[in-house]
Formats: structure tokens, C-alpha cells, sequence
């Protein structure tokens, strides 16, 4: 079952505006580079866009906070960027900021058939607001609903031509969840292979999930926080 | 002498148990991870997808791919796992983090805290706090005592929007470790050469002192 | 002459198209494997945890830890993939798989299936039954229309405890192929040789029948 | 953090008569076959276990039942075991019967802290009595509660010094949702290697669920449908 298109503009064919958008990916780390390049070069606006995190003022979805293409960002962390700060400070992007793991959680619902769940995540706190709370337990609980997308954007580390993924260390985080809750779910990978030469027992992602897969053309790969120790 | 970000880290160490696997949030609690005890083997599990994160890479061998929830790149022990973010939550809401070390701006004497949004200002978002603060039986806050303009963070209760409510356990701070009690802070040990008066001034929550109040020992 | 099992397992295979995932049951639904369609390419799902599920292993190849829901040894395709249950059952109650067939004991003609349980005897359990009907969108029963003792399968209401409500869409049986609509069955085709007053007497449910009804092409 | 415990005596230390168990595996694929000979020999009673399948007369789960160890199944099928059906039949036997999809998210919510959830399967017929129904995308879902146990006992092909746990083909089935699930969780495996020897990237249980961790004695697998095309 060949899911491979032959490029990111083939990849991202039918998204437009005023759609929701999945991105996987965690600050910089993960993110489909290539795929959001696209999306610049669209200019497709009013994106609802479900992230983790909204990249830097120059890379990630900075850049498309940039074009003033996102309507509404649904993430657990962005305060590492200028322009969504100012945007979002002057009523132009809608936020709504969900705790990571119930985006996480929300996000693999989605993908699984399960519209809802409890969490204790955020009980008490301005996330419950309007939500039912329920006691298990003898904690409170509230209730979480399963996020889906139009076009999930997925990056991964290999693919083959069905479509399965296999990510790299911690930069696989919401990829595999995201990948599940697409209507359309685009994978981005660095090394594209045969069918059968992926090991069949360590797959992270399984082909079912994917629609559309190809090699992306360059991956810069950008470091958010360089931390080392010296040699000695 | 009140302590230094570096003594609260070190202070704090000395609670982790054998075995324990452990989330250290971003800032004074990152430090905790240069003060395990002799003898003790403990697992530092990062919420963006590691469990046996260990030490910053040597200079040229860092990894884009390999980084831990404060974006900076790390390097893995032997036995770590990569994992994604759903079951990296499902350690955390599963109760399976045995010790979660995070930052404050506020805690109230009933283990309410505060630490993601400040209204007016800027909101970065919660990140992992709320689902971290939510699910941990042991957590504990490491935080300096008062605020840059002096004004006690510890508090009868907070102002600033919760992130959780009555889930903190244990604070620790540049002058004192204070563990919640139903009866409000209790005070457990004072910095070197911090006195209970001192600390008296610089709570504003309730705050219980029986007996005598040892002073901290750090090597 | 109505159909024998290969019969209505090649009828069905008619429904497959190019890049569907389809879960089989176990019994007919599993020789549907054995007629797909020149220029098609299926794959299929096995809900205990294999997606590119291959025909049985060569004699002596068999691998105990690489079986079917029916607990057959069985081999894998290229571009396969191995998954726990919880991933399986995510693709399946989340849609991702296109076509479920399986077997039935009784069909109603507003599409509510029973075929788990028989009140009095031997309770196997639904296994992945519920969860299959109740998520698949496209569902076809694949039976013999009429029981052992001729009695009709295909009735108004069932009379076995359900295993799922109004979620069957097709029905396929030695007799016919009938589609499930407001009105009821639809008769869509008669196997080769079988007249509508067969089908009709073979029916206990609603059956709608417009105009001429085809026989059904089997190469 | 060594998790390893020499043999399947010390690994089920603590198990006692009146406890709740999930054993992993679908059919006889991937169960845990020492430590059931070893609940065997124990001769614990009273048992509430969690399997998605009984085994059958002479292997698997059906060992407890020949001794009647077993209070209570909690299941998806378990129809391939004559005694089972007998002490069902006499009453001796408990049996609880829910859908596979669901009893598998039930023990995925039970080690993830997810205390319910709603899902489709079963609306309208008997797994529904009692529970609550809620309407999502037009379509009735009911409520389902998470499952944990006193403990887990799952079997994996390979397993590190730390607990992380790597399954084969098809015998992962239902063994890391309960390795999530359990208050102690025993893992055994057929090869135990050091920390570090297992790619990280390809774990699929992480050791942080699992507790205890042995090198089973001998494994039998036994094929319980053995299917094959003839060799020309």
C-alpha cells in the first residue's frame, strides 16, 4: 500500500485556510521542518494549529506566526517567541493552553476512539473551568474531550513506502499521538526505505496511520538550548 | 546564611530514597541531579520523552534529537528509554514517578501552588506542571523564600492563578525546609545560620515550630 | 445453487477496494483473504496485533509467538507491523480500519447484530466482536442464511443478546446479498440459480426488493 | 536500578491467596508460563485474574483452574477450555466478560491514571447494564473504568538488568498494558541482558513499570492453531 508522494507540495495538498492543523514536535525538537515551509509558501491563514509549543520568532511555527497565519494556537508551552507574545497580547491569535499531558492524552484519544476521559490534570485551576469533575479514587477528576485535526503533521526519523515510522530518540514526543488524530496525517522523514526493510517489531508508528509520506529535502534541525560540558 | 540556588539543590538531594524514579523541573531543581547521595541510585525521567537522562553532552557531540523538557540537549544512560509524550504522561498520571522536584512563584499552607501564569504579564503556559503537580503522591517545591521584592512566597493562600491544588508536600527553600501539614508549614530545619525568627518573617502562610528547629547539614 | 463458504468469501472480496485495511473474523470472513481482486491491494489487520498479516507459514516455519486473532500460526508481509493491544483496538475504535467482516448468528433488519453468546449454553466471550462492530463503519456480515434448522438469520428483531445495535451494513449468505436500509433488507443480488421467492421464504426481517434483482458474478 | 531477581520463587514472592493478577498474553501467545507453573505450585487461591483468554485444560490459566485457584476471570474469550466451562456452568467460577478493545484500555488506564473513559464498544447490549451512556459525534458511547491489579506477571523476549522489556511478533498483545497496570509488575523473560544493551529507541515497556525481572527456566509455547501450507 504505496504512501509515498513525491514531494512536500504534493504532501500538503488540500490543506487550507480556516482548517486545524496537528504539528508534532517539542520546542524545536522533532518538528516537520520541511512541511512548515510549505505552509509559509501556501499562505494558507486562520490555522487553528495544535502544538506543543509554538517554535522560536524564526523557525518552526514562529514562521507562521510571522505571515500571521495562525488564527488559534492549542499548546502546553510557547512563551519562547516575540511575535506570538505581541500578537497574542494584542487580541490577534486566540491561545488555548492545555496541560501537556492532557494534549498528549487528548491527542492520542483522538486517534483512538475514545472522545472522552478523566484526568486529574488541572482540577481546581482555570483549565477545569466549565469542565465535569468527578471523584476516583478519592481525587478529583476532570473530564477531557479527544482533540482531532484535519491534516496531521507528523516528522519521523525513517519511513517506509507504507507508511510506518520509526523516530529518533526524544524527538519522537506528540509525532506517533498526532500522527493517529489526523483526518490526513503527512509524515516527513529523513531516510524514505522499501517496504520490509523496517523491522516489524519496532515500528512507532504503524502505516494505518499514514496517509501521505515522503523524504524531506533538508533538515536543519535547529538547537534551542546548547548545553554541553567542555572536553577534558 | 541563607542558601544559594545550589544549596537548595543539594538540601533537596538528600530526600531522594534508592530506586526512586524522578521528574526535576526546569531551574533549581535541575541542579539536584549533581548532589545524589552515595550509594544511591535514582532515574531522572524528563517529560518531553527520556527516562535515564544523564549529563550534558561534551562539546561537538550534541544531538538535536536528544534534548529534555528545558530544550537543552542531554545524553542518555545506559538502560534509558525514549518514549512518547503519552506514555511519558501515563509515568506520571500512572503514579509511576516516585519524586517530582519543581518550582514555585507560590505555595499556600495547604500545598496550593502557583507557577504558570502571572495575568497582565506574559503566559508561557503550563507545560507539564499541571499534570506533574496533579498526579506525583511526593512532591517538592524548591523555591527562594521571598520574592525579588522581599515579599514571602510562602502564603495563607495564593494569588497568583493555581496550577494545583493541596498537592504540594515538602518545601524547600534558601532558609528553611518546611513540610505541609494539615495545621499549615511546618518548619523542619533552618539554613546555616538562619534563625526561626527569620524565618518567621519571611512567611506569611501558617507556619507551625515545635520544639527545637536543627539547622540544615550539608557537606 | 447457493453458495458454500469459499462462495460468499469471494462474493465479499468483490467489496474490497485498492488500499483499504479490513479485519477478517474468524471462520468465512478469513477465506476472504484467499480472493482478492487482480490490481488490488489490501492489507490486513489482525486485532491481536499484527497489521500486514501474510498466508499460513511452509510446514516447519510455523513461530509460536506470530499468530492470528483465531490463534493460527501465520506469517507476515513485507511492511508489516507487530503492536499491543491497546494500539490495536485504537485503529479499530478509531476508524482506521476500513472493513470489518465477520461471522453472525442472527442479523436484525435495522442492522443489529448477535453473535456471542446463546443464553443457556457454552458463553465463549464477544472478544474483539463489540469493540469491532460498534467502530467500523463499513461492516458485512458474512453467514449462512438460514440456521441448521432452516430457521431464518435474517429477522426482525434478534432474538440473542446483541453484540452490537444498527452498525451492520451488508450481509452476505449462501443466498443473497442484501444491504441494510431504513426499510430493512435490501435484496441487491441472488446467488447463481437462487429466485427471489427463495430468499423471500429464507427472510424473516423486512425485505425490500425493487425491480429485477442481478445474479451475482463469480468468476 | 537492578530489578533483577534470580529465580520465579523470588519473583512471586507476595502474591497471596484472595489477590487480583493480570496475566498477559491472547491465547497461549506471550503468557507468563513459568510464573504460572509457579502459582500452581504455590497453590494460592481465590484468585481474581485479568487475561484476555483462560488457556486450555493442560496449559496456560487452565493449570488454576484445574486446581481451582481461580475465584474470578475477567476476560474478552474464553472458550477454548473444558474445565473452565464446567465450574462456569457449576457456578464455582466467576466470569466477567468484556469486549478485548475495551479490557485492553481499561489496563492502559489503570497504569496511566486515567480512571475512566468512554468508548463505543458495547452500547446496547449486556456490557452496557449499569453504565453510563453519553452521546459523542452522534453516536452512544459508555463509560468504562480503569483495571489495575495487586500485581502484573507479563512475559517478554528480552529484558534488561533495568526492566525494560522488548516482546516479539505477536506475543506483545496484551503484556504492556498490564506490565502499566500492576502495583508490583513481574516480567519474565527469555533472554536477560545488562543495562545498555538494548536500544533505547526500541523499548517497547519502559522499566519504570516493572518491578521484579527473572530469566524464565524453560518455554514451552505451545501452539495452540497450528495452521501451515505444505512445502512444494
Amino acid at each position: 500500500m504505496n504512501k509515498v508522494v513525491s514531494n512536500v507540495e504534493e504532501a500538503l495538498q488540500g490543506v487550507e485556510s480556516g482548517m486545524t492543523l496537528m504539528l508534532g514536535g517539542f520546542g524545536l525538537c522533532g518538528i516537520p521542518e520541511n512541511s512548515i515551509a510549505q505552509l509559509v509558501k501556501m499562505g494558507v491563514k486562520d490555522l487553528t494549529c495544535i502544538s506543543n509549543n509554538a517554535g522560536v520568532d524564526d523557525f518552526g511555527l514562529g514562521l507562521l506566526l510571522q505571515g500571521r497565519q495562525i488564527k488559534k494556537m492549542i499548546s502546553s508551552y510557547v512563551g519562547e517567541n516575540d511575535e506570538f507574545e505581541r500578537q497574542m497580547l494584542s487580541g490577534e491569535l486566540e491561545v488555548d493552553l492545555i496541560p501537556q499531558g492532557s494534549l498528549a492524552e487528548r491527542c492520542r484519544a483522538g486517534g483512538a476512539g475514545i472522545p472522552a476521559f478523566f484526568t486529574p490534570a488541572g482540577y481546581g485551576t482555570e483549565v477545569a473551568e466549565g469542565k465535569e469533575v468527578r471523584e476516583y479514587n478519592g481525587k478529583p477528576h476532570i473530564l477531557e474531550s479527544a482533540l482531532t485535526a484535519d491534516f496531521a503533521i507528523v516528522k519521523a526519523w525513517k519511513g517506509d513506502t507504507e507508511g510506518n515510522l520509526v523516530y529518533k530518540a526524544t524527538a519522537r514526543n506528540f509525532n506517533p499521538m498526532m500522527a493517529m488524530a489526523g483526518k490526513i496525517t503527512i509524515a516527513e522523514v529523513e531516510e524514505l526505505v522499501p517496504a520490509g526493510e523496517l523491522d516489524p517489531n519496532f515500528i512507532h508508528t504503524p502505516g494505518i496511520f499514514v496517509q501521505r509520506i515522503f523524504k524531506g529535502e533538508k533538515f536543519e534541525k535547529r538547537i534551542e538550548q546548547r548545553t554541553v560540558r567542555p572536553k577534558n | 546564611m541563607s542558601l544559594d540556588k545550589n544549596g537548595i539543590a543539594q538540601r533537596i538531594a538528600q530526600e531522594l530514597r534508592d530506586g526512586w524514579y524522578v521528574n526535576l523541573g526546569i531551574g533549581i531543581p535541575t541542579l539536584v541531579a549533581n548532589y545524589i547521595p552515595q550509594g544511591i541510585e535514582v532515574e531522572f525521567q524528563s517529560e518531553n520523552g527520556i527516562l535515564g537522562m544523564g549529563p550534558f553532552p561534551f562539546e561537538g557531540e550534541e544531538d538535536a534529537d536528544l534534548i529534555n523538557a528545558g530544550k537543552q540537549t542531554i545524553t542518555a544512560m545506559p538502560g534509558a528509554v525514549y518514549f512518547d509524550s503519552a506514555t511519558s504522561f501515563a509515568m506520571i498520571r500512572g503514579q509511576h514517578v516516585q519524586l517530582t522536584v519543581l518550582g514555585a512563584m507560590e505555595v499556600a499552607d495547604n500545598g496550593d501552588i502557583a507557577n504558570w501564569k502571572i495575568p497582565g504579564s506574559m503566559v508561557k503556559g503550563m507545560g507539564g506542571a499541571m499534570d506533574l503537580v496533579a498526579s506525583a503522591d511526593n512532591i517538592i517545591v524548591a523555591m527562594m523564600h521571598t520574592n525579588k521584592k522581599g515579599e514571602s512566597k510562602l502564603l495563607k493562600n495564593c494569588t497568583l492563578p493555581l496550577t494545583g491544588v493541596g498537592c504540594v508536600k515538602k518545601v524547600v527553600t534558601n532558609l528553611a525546609v518546611l513540610d505541609i501539614t494539615p495545621e499549615g508549614f511546618k518548619l523542619i530545619e533552618r539554613a546555616p545560620g538562619i534563625s526561626v525568627e527569620e524565618i518567621k518573617n519571611a512567611t506569611e502562610g501558617r507556619l507551625v515550630i515545635e520544639g527545637e528547629i536543627p539547622e540544615m547539614k550539608l557537606n
